[in-house]
């Protein structure tokens, strides 16, 4: 199992209640991997719209790879402007 | 000139940015703190303030990709994204975005082009602060 | 708020008078003399400057009517035009339209018609001055 | 016959060297008299792409009757902005 830390923005740290948490995953873990583990252990967050997850700063699909030394963060759905 | 600002954005050094001889046409788009939204009823409801929060080096990578696509797409001689952060009042400026081309017709489409991706695609959130309550604007069903 | 006016157009205070607490999107157009025109040979040529004539009470008239027409068209909280007269140097701003409305969209579709119909129907007229000649734009076939 | 003034502004006042012309019309002279008129005293007006006349700060058609208190005025292809 790899930790990865994952940042939280907006509704999804509001809702977590921490801007950053730690995730135990197995190696060659995917996003999608990522999210339902994070679904599993807050599952106050199905009250967000919709999830997306960025990798390094950029939006990373559902079976893109997360290693230990990625920047993970969760996008829930953007409103600037 | 791409940026995230928790300070006041200002009108006139923007628009100095951008000023070049072979411009002609010159538009700016102001996204401004409104005193209303509507409710999920419907109904206007009031708005005290806004709070901004970025993914800050993302948002700035994701403005850069929609400024070179708008130069690939119009002969954009100059641009400005500016992105306030943090707690904006009534009437404060949220986002600033100011484009110069040589002809009119080219500087807003590329204007309204980014402001309309920036919705899209940055990591920017906003939450509505209302008297008896706040909301993440957008974020749930 | 509509002006024909022979000094440096102010940008700040045209927005200040915009603000109002009920906009949620502000676009200012700035239409900005370019140092360069196509020639009737349809090759560039070097402007020097512009000199800009107006029958003053008839452009007033004309743009308070598009102004107008305008505010039929869309919800809009507030618009300023303003346009120079007399001699202009490359760079300096000739035209200024802002408009605020609740959404952006009403903001750019105003703003732009208003541009667009000023250059159709308002009594201004522009001479282009090179080294070598001067040309009214657009005035012979 | 009514004498009216005319206004000239941009390349119809280059064209003509004056920024006001006196015209002799008859009564119940129309806009298109005063541009017949004007075309006959004034040749060079013809290397104007097209003129309109304002009356009284409005643009007005063909069969507009002119009197001798109206404001009148030339208007070349406009070209602000």
């Amino acid at each position: 199992m790899n930790p990865v830390s994952v940042l939280l923005f907006g509704i999804a740290r509001d809702l977590v209640g921490q801007s950053a948490i730690t995730c135990s995953l197995p190696k060659q873990a995917r996003v999608s991997d990522l999210l339902a583990h994070l679904h599993e252990q807050h599952p106050a967050l199905a009250g967000i719209k919709s999830l997306l997850v960025a990798r390094n700063g950029e939006y990373a699909g559902a079976d893109a790879r997360i290693s230990p030394t990625d920047e993970i963060a969760l996008i829930p759905p953007v409103s600037g402007g | 000139m791409i940026a995230l600002t928790p300070d006041p954005i200002d009108i006139s050094s923007a628009y100095k940015y951008l000023q070049t001889d072979g411009a002609g046409a010159i538009d700016f788009f102001f996204g401004v703190v409104r005193d209303n939204t509507p409710g999920t009823d419907g109904q206007r409801r009031d708005v005290e303030k806004l709070e901004y929060e970025a993914y800050g080096p993302m948002a700035i990578k994701e403005m850069q990709k929609i400024a070179d696509e708008a130069h690939r797409r119009w002969p954009i001689l100059g641009y400005v994204i500016i992105h306030r952060t943090g707690t904006l009042r009534i009437g404060e400026m949220a986002v600033l975005i100011g484009v110069a081309t040589p002809h009119r017709a080219e500087a807003f489409e590329a204007t309204r082009y980014i402001i309309d991706t920036i919705k899209q695609t940055v990591p920017i959130w906003k939450k509505e602060l209302f008297t008896d309550g706040e909301v993440w604007v957008n974020a749930t069903p």
